[in-house]
């Protein structure tokens, strides 16, 4: 993976997270307590600013750049969650980074193992895991299978869009909205609403990038 | 959204600094990372740090001093605070007999803290608090939020520590009194995130929202507005299906305003608060009434029982001297 | 109108039932006529005694006890009390060097304490306060009225009342206290009084009352809302104007809130004031912020500035024990 | 005067200012602080509650007795001013109870100057002495003219109400509107309401005794 590439992407982040302010905040308004956008734009911002220093750093130096940034930034649940993340995915690629799909399949894996891990939290529990984790296991099917790279993405951007809308359903058992019971249906997941964006639009850039 | 303040993004600086400045014979604040600690370093004694997200105003740097905290950790508003400030908190306290931290149990606060905790190079251990019986415990969930009843696990543990109490004993104390502590809280009003701009939630004239938390976070349940002793009856209830005290247990009875309640409806739900808890035996014997654990701007009050026995009530009655609970010095 | 009340009728009794029993270790309430006194009457000492229309909690009441006040006679909401309350609270505290009332200026507080004192069977004198330079004073009117500087009079005469001074000394101190002493008051939001079930004045969003009473009075002037800076700018002119302290004066700073403006708000208020005050040559060396001088559920604050000398640091920095003040004891 | 007289002049005066709930409300909550038809409601209430009490005993044992529960029941500032006339007016008829128009006309100047003393305030300070000071002054002249009861009646009125309405154009100098300067302009002093209706409230229960 290259640098550039992950400078690219988290732009593309930003924008996504920037361009869905009133969605995410009034997601977690419903059911949470009306910060997540907040918490996410002031990660995105201040990995915009870290720019010119991560340019000069190796792929996986720059992702555990930016979970240590996260991590003192986000703040809330979000922030360590995303910082376990990136810090775990840049463990996984300093020790094999060969640029194949299935090396990032499962640093992918490592990261939402780490965010499992960190919120004690499964699939089901109306979390950002209820798109991670699908997403995770089917990059890792597509990759062992050998799959064209942009019929993954396809197919990761439909997977986190299902998950993200199944988490509309449940009922939370884990983060804020676990106190909500049953109010809690009817209700996207913000965090699982921004884990759909951000999964978009790096797939996207991959996308873009192959043309 | 009508607020004392300037840009949005400087409000919690600038009411830090005007903490640190009205309090500077308790309290130093330092900005980068941002926490507070207290004036004259207590030697060997646990340091307990606190913290979590700001908005809930004194908690926590108001009960920094003596016979509470060491340092407090203040997140942006409603945010848990990060690994980082918990760190330099506790290279700036830490007084070689480990560091205690007493969290709110919000997924945020927990695993922030664990992060810290895990980087620190410091022995360490926790108190979480989940005196909120608004959320139904069961072996699903994350577990009741902790609320209101922080303010006495703090106090307790704070005078403890001052004792020269070493690490396990200081987490014991708080962990009991934790589990001897249940809250309940009702909003007539949301309250309003500066950032955000907008009220967390709506609420009509006529309604409640029962069971709420201190983020303006949904409660157990939308109810019809109605008179202040039903209200507190339906808390009182919730209490004591909680706690299951014994009928003849003392109790510290904390009436807690969100912010934006006027003392006298404070003193009133105490009144009705009282009279239900005598009648059904327990013997309130301490008290406390104001605005310990708020959510901004938010109309509403919360209902704090705690069984007391006797070293509880010694820590409790111990002086203590921060800016906004002092006694006995 | 959303409270926590049940009749319109015993919003008072019950509140002031609900303090009597959660500070029973300070205060005694008395129902007919109403009042409430100290716990611990002290032998051979002025009695001091203070009273208002409700609704400004903590004041009076939570101001009762050891180095403050000896009595509290509570009116109605924002309506002054009858003199058979204070002839009844006199009976109850005097200890043989008579009896000295606080009285905010107001045309009602004043003729009922002046009726009380007429009808008296001891020697009294009062202090009248009235530190609100929101309100011109000229010959013409009644003078400024009485508000948040209030309580730094009965903290200082209190204090010094224990120390054994007579009747006259203390009132000496009184008037001095509050020749010193400035305030002025803005309003974000008007208050609703239970009884009359809708806010005294009507505010818009972009809208905020400049100089406004404890009562909800309008003020100086309707403005348009502006950053926090700008507005303390405008109320620490007003109180530069009124006191026109020496450049190198020394000065407690009180930031008070009016009932619902968040503690967060209120810090952030102090920042600016104190920096302000400082530019000007002020040396702040005592400060006091919260809400100590309500308005009910007013959103809004004051700003007080009280020049010290070396008798009145004395008798601010003395222990005192009430329910809404205390340090020392 | 008869005591019964005293009795049905006070409920009269009890019905007009609960008649005028919205108007003595809205006129305090415009330049004071709101509570001045609540403190006239409680005082009214309590006097009700004495007729039993009250119906045994002297006129002016009763109007002092009136004036004492005034005092102990009003509060406010219109409580003591009240309760000073009440009281200072019993003491002209304890002296000189002849039932005649004069000593009528000087027992309610000497209560109005009771007012004036306990207030230290005087003609056009925008208070109930707007009202009160004319009505007095005219009550004396048309009864030393002796003139007949009931234009009398027609005259009181008629110059309360005039009153009544020229505190509307002043700026007040006493009492809680003092603070406001000129934006007390424009409305009417909610004391001088009160008076008004009182006024009118006891010529009228004159004028039907006269049928
Ligand atoms: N234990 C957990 N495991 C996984 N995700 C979690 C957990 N707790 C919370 N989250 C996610 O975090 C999101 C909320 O993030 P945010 O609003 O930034 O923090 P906070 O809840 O502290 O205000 C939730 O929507 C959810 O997706
Ligand atoms: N010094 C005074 N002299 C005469 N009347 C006064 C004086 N001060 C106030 N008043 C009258 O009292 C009225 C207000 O009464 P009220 O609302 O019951 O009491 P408060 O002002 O204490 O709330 C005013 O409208 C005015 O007519
Ligand atoms: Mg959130
Ligand atoms: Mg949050
Ligand atoms: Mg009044
Ligand atoms: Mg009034």
């Amino acid at each position: 993976m290259k640098t550039s590439f992950i400078l690219s992407a988290s732009e593309s982040i930003r924008d996504a997270i920037l361009n869905h302010e009133s969605e995410l905040e009034s997601l977690d308004r419903a059911i949470g307590d009306g910060d997540h956008y907040i918490n996410m734009k002031r990660g995105a911002a201040a990995i915009t600013e870290l720019h010119a220093e991560l340019a000069a750093l190796t792929a996986d130096a720059a992702l555990n750049k930016i979970g240590l940034k996260l991590l003192s930034t986000i703040g809330g649940a979000s922030g360590p969650l995303l910082a376990s993340f990136f810090m775990s995915m840049a463990k996984v690629l300093k020790e094999k980074n060969d640029d194949t799909t299935t090396t990032y399949a499962a640093a992918f894996a490592t990261g939402v193992e780490a965010i499992q891990q960190r919120g004690k939290a499964g699939l089901g529990e109306k979390t950002m895991l209820d798109v991670l984790i699908p997403v995770a296991q089917q990059f890792s099917t597509l990759a062992s299978a050998n799959t064209e790279i942009n019929a993954i993405c396809y197919a990761l951007m439909q997977t986190a869009e299902e998950g993200m809308l199944a988490t509309k359903t449940l009922i939370a058992t884990k983060g804020r909205a676990a106190g909500l019971g049953e109010r809690a249906i009817g209700h996207i997941d913000p965090g699982a609403k921004s884990c759909q964006l951000m999964i978009n639009a790096v797939c996207n850039q991959v996308l873009s990038s192959q043309h | 959204m009508k607020k004392f303040i300037n840009k949005i993004d400087d409000v919690l600086i600038e009411s830090l600094s005007g903490f640190a400045s009205a309090h500077h014979d308790l309290v130093e604040l330092n900005t980068d990372p941002l926490f507070l600690t207290r004036q004259h370093k207590a030697p060997n004694k646990v340091a307990i740090i606190s913290g979590g997200g700001s908005g809930h105003e004194p908690l926590h740097a108001g009960y920094i001093g003596y016979g509470m905290l060491d340092a407090a950790c203040p997140g942006h508003v409603f945010t848990s605070p990060t690994p980082d400030q918990m760190l330099a908190a506790a290279e700036a306290v830490h007084a070689d007999k480990g560091i205690l931290f007493i969290v709110k149990n919000y997924a945020g606060d927990v695993m922030n803290f664990e992060m810290a905790a895990e980087m620190l190079p410091f022995e360490s251990a926790t108190v979480l608090t989940s005196d909120d019986c608004a959320v139904i415990n069961s072996t699903y969930t994350t577990g009741r939020r902790g609320v209101a009843g922080t303010v006495i696990v703090e106090k307790c543990v704070g005078s403890l520590a001052e004792s020269g109490a070493d690490l396990q004993t200081c987490k014991a104390l708080g962990d009991k009194v934790n589990s001897r502590t249940a809250s309940m809280g009702v909003a007539l009003t949301s309250c309003t995130v500066p950032a955000a701009g907008r009220p967390t939630f709506d609420i009509s004239d006529n309604e409640l929202e029962m069971g709420v938390g201190i983020h303006g976070e949904p409660g157990r349940k939308r109810e019809p507005m109605r008179e202040a002793d039903a209200i507190v009856q339906d808390v009182v209830s919730a209490i004591l299906d909680a706690l299951k005290p014994a009928s003849d247990s003392e109790a510290l009875l904390l009436i807690n305003g969100f912010g934006a309640t006027p003392l006298m409806e404070l003193y009133l739900i105490y009144n009705t608060a009282s009279r239900l808890f005598t009648e059904h035996g327990i013997k309130i014997t301490r008290s406390l009434v104001g605005n310990y654990t708020t959510a901004l701007d938010m109309a509403g009050a919360s209902i704090t029982l705690c069984l007391l026995d006797e070293e509880i009530k010694q820590y409790w009655d111990s002086p203590v001297h921060t800016a906004a609970l002092r006694w006995g010095r």
